[in-house]
């Protein structure tokens, strides 16, 4: 189990997916991919607490379910009890997705960039690689068809928000500025979740723009941790909200009693 | 015509050198049974075509049956990375020929429709679509300026997919619903060959023509294998086997251990039903299946 | 949120000067129901999207509601040619824009997928890719020189589609399954309305959550209609009223007879309830009614 | 009713119906649209005579169906009952369409002319039309797609078989010779079967060419009835041969009790 924050009476995890779902409201039309449990609690709990309208696809497939508990994969049937719909994944899915009938998602990745372009394919070069990832999946195809991207990673450090990316399979905002938009392509990253901070992206350059710091973290851990420079925000960088107490329960009661979320971190492995 | 074959006569359809599709997505309905058969007969040479996918190809690539991989992910999920696939695209043994999976999903439909491509916006902007500017080709519309990708057809030997149920015809049913991708290769595919967990009668099909997925005239070849998929879910019948996945990959840390898996846990046994009691019989059964609702 | 409308409400939603697409095939499947009601309103200036239809763009064309129709084929199959709509094309009181089945459903899949076109080989060669090379424009691709017809988004305001189940929130069932080409309108549309044969517990859909058609979030509004296809078909409840067709194409033969048969068996009735009164009542039904298997 | 032919113990319709059945074998794969009994009566007795594998989806929809008797449309679920499946319109059908799974189709027309193109749309102009017709359908697309397409028409006329199509709404052999390989699409029309004679097309020049005449038919009546010049085969023209007496009871009282077929027959209007 991750540490109590100082202060906050939480988890890092607890923070993370509070501060997520509280990004989300009666609008959000969401799904999920593999090794996703950081998002989905964040789905299932702004679904129980502000926003009982919104829409979760379960592994893209099982609409508005209503899982007791998470299974132990977020791409399979463990979690697609109470749904109201399974949907087909290719004629439903990536038909609603081209269509943005579906409209946030949220990606991880081995790498991530200043302007939230991710990588999950090879560390090293392409042909020769270091390490040969899994592969982008649906990173290249969603980046480009869903608006409400976030992005999150339970691990902040160099390695990961690297200065170049050795791949990117998934596109943020490209090579910032207008680049998306110039391709045409709706939307952009959103805000971007660690266990250090949580960033949005400048209105302009898209950069990454530090938004606030968890509680107990300072500029300075964050800067360390980051191979590329962070932008700030004006003034004073406020510290992440803390959740509530009602959160808090819901979420440890009634969307992840078995805390499934905390193999995303790295001392939950068993 | 009665298109029920064994197993073993079956997968003796599959030439060296094939461009094979694979059915299922990550860790759910693959058709692992017909794998371990191709990898007891010593298939040499296929290429792989599996959208999503993690233990077949991995299991393929170890017995040294494939040439090259066409693929947009290949893992074990949550479990880390699928092992054997690493190492030999890491030593070039393997070509991986890699792809998105909308893209490889437009490839697949461009050929099942007999299109010079198919148009997507997926890819744009990212290093993807420049690993093969051939069959992904970046296009402007002359009309609007729109990017967009020109995906070329990506045509299919042969499709391997698992399913519930079929009649000795052929027709064949997914229980509840096909969710998977499976029809985007079914389609594009000369030939398919469907494993299942059980042959019903004709009649179940007239009784029920809604619940049909492929038509007779889809299939060219259905075997009877009971737990087909496993190691990996057949929902709802199943669920995927963590305790095979987790066993794996930590027999893959040293290649004795995996020598000695391999052999007694996976391709030794001669047939899909010893196969079952080497990896723990009735009391994994157990395990894995799903409560019914 | 509750997305539960009486018909009356539901039609008010459809803007004069909307584009209108209309589900069903033929004599199966159209919202009759909710047609007559747009007819009731007065609505003015409608485009209407039908692939393959007949009766309910008559009645539309017939109450002078609509300046435009986009379709691949408009006529009562056997019973002859749709008599409205051929008069009205003929002296030019409605435009209508011509495309072929493909044709169309390519256009809609361009726009409900966000594509500057959708490409196929429908149309090489006749002269319908020649009336609106615009948005069915013939190109060639640069590779390999085979030619293709590029065709761009058919944006839809609104899509009008009749089904058998729906909750209050907007999920609904075509049951047994969908066989129209429903999907492709209701994709491409900014606005989907329902109407159902009836309105079942949220329950029933978690209950086989397999056959749910389409989820809450495609659904704007539902309207509970029983009958809600008639005099089109709605399978497998019930087939399409042969004797309503001929009477309405013998009526409209004559343009008095046509009043008189507009006002008490068509537009008159206040309610659909009414409606079918007029036209046999339990009679009917019971004539249409298809046995249950 | 039709009138018996002379010699042939079967009236028109019949010989129509068995003459297209048999050019169908175990590898036909075929679908139907509207107004189409005389092609899905052939459909039928194929399969219950000498083709038992032969496919036919009702309605491009009920496939494998096995109805007792034909319904009043053969675009409803009328004729759909014993079906194996019932596939999808848009995603099933023409997935297969496209890919050939079905090969075999059959087109009537307001207008034909020699290379088997076909008009449904218009007589006369297009803007201002004599007759505005129901449309093409999937005329245009399936003339595309499949590529072996049957011509019958119960009318043989000089209006239905025109020198100059009014509109070309479905291509056959196009503009004749290669035409339709050029444009890239598979097979061609392969026969044309009417109340008067049956007609193939010119290996070369794609033209409508006599195969032969039905018993009692003169070539100076086919020459009257047809608006352009029929290619005739080298030697005496072959009589059409009739149905077996097996054929016919199989037709008669299993295929289509009802006489469905009747109503292609202007005679059969009620």
């Amino acid at each position: 189990m991750n540490m109590v924050i100082a202060g906050a009476d939480c988890t890092i995890d607890e923070l993370m997916v509070v501060t997520l779902a509280r990004q989300f409201d009666n609008s959000t039309r969401a799904f999920n991919g593999a090794v996703s449990f950081i998002p989905v609690c964040a789905y299932l709990l702004a679904r129980k607490t502000h926003a009982p309208e919104l829409v979760w696809a379960a592994s893209s497939i099982a609409i508005d379910a209503d899982p007791a508990c998470l299974g132990e994969s977020t791409l399979s049937d463990s979690i697609w009890d109470g749904a109201v719909m399974l949907s087909n994944s290719p004629f439903d899915f990536w038909a609603w997705a081209q269509g943005m009938r579906y409209n946030t998602f949220a990606f991880r990745g081995a790498q991530i960039d200043r302007y939230g372009n991710v990588n999950n394919t090879v560390i090293g070069s392409y042909d020769e690689p270091k390490v040969r990832l899994p592969g982008g999946g649906g990173m290249a195809d969603l980046g480009c068809m869903i608006p409400d991207i976030y992005l999150w990673s339970t691990t902040h450090s160099p390695k990961i928000f690297v200065e170049q990316l050795d791949f990117r399979s998934g596109i943020g905002w490209g090579d910032g500025g207008d680049h998306r938009e110039k391709l045409g392509l709706p939307g952009g990253r959103k805000l971007c979740v660690t266990n250090l901070c949580v960033m949005d992206f400048h209105p302009e350059s898209r950069a990454m723009r530090l938004k606030s710091l968890h509680p107990g973290i300072i500029l300075e851990t964050v800067r360390e941790s980051t191979g590329f420079e962070v932008l700030l925000p004006e003034g004073e960088v406020p510290v992440t909200e803390t959740p509530t107490e009602e959160e808090l329960r819901i979420l440890r009661e009634e969307v992840d009693p078995t805390s499934m979320r905390l193999r995303e971190f790295p001392q939950a492995e068993n | 015509m009665d298109k029920v074959l064994k197993i073993e006569q079956a997968a003796a359809l599959v030439t060296d050198g094939s461009i094979l599709a694979l059915g299922g997505l990550s860790m759910n309905s693959s058709p692992m049974a017909f794998v371990r058969e191709l990898i007891r007969q010593g298939k040499k040479n296929l290429t792989l075509v599996a959208i999503v996918n993690g233990m077949a190809v991995d299991w393929l690539v170890a017995a040294d049956c494939v040439r090259r991989v066409i693929s947009g992910l290949v893992s074990f999920e949550g479990m880390g990375l699928a092992p054997n696939f690493r190492h030999a695209v890491e030593s070039g043994v393997v070509t991986l020929e890699e792809y998105s999976e909308y893209l490889l999903i437009a490839r697949l439909r461009a050929a099942a429709t007999n299109l010079p491509f198919i148009p997507t916006k997926a890819g744009l902007g990212t290093d993807v679509i420049g690993l093969h500017p051939e069959t992904t080709r970046l296009e402007t519309d002359p009309v609007t300026g729109e990017a967009y990708v020109a995906c070329t057809p990506l045509p299919v030997d042969v499709a391997i997919v698992h399913a519930h149920a079929a009649d000795v015809l052929g027709n064949v049913r997914v229980d509840p619903k096909l969710l998977w991708m499976d029809n985007e290769i079914v389609n594009a595919a000369a030939k398919t060959i469907v494993t299942v967990e059980t042959i019903v009668p004709h009649s179940s099909f007239i009784a029920e023509p809604h619940r049909t997925t492929w038509p007779r005239f889809i299939t060219d070849a259905v075997a009877e294998v009971p737990w087909g998929a496993y190691p990996t879910s057949c929902f709802p019948k199943y669920g995927h086997d963590k305790a095979f996945f987790s066993a794996y990959s930590k027999a893959a840390r040293n290649p004795e251990c995996f020598r000695t898996f391999w052999d007694s846990r996976l391709a030794g046994p001669d047939t899909h039903a010893a196969f079952l009691q080497a990896n723990g019989g009735a009391a994994t059964v157990n395990r894995i299946r799903r409560p019914t609702t």
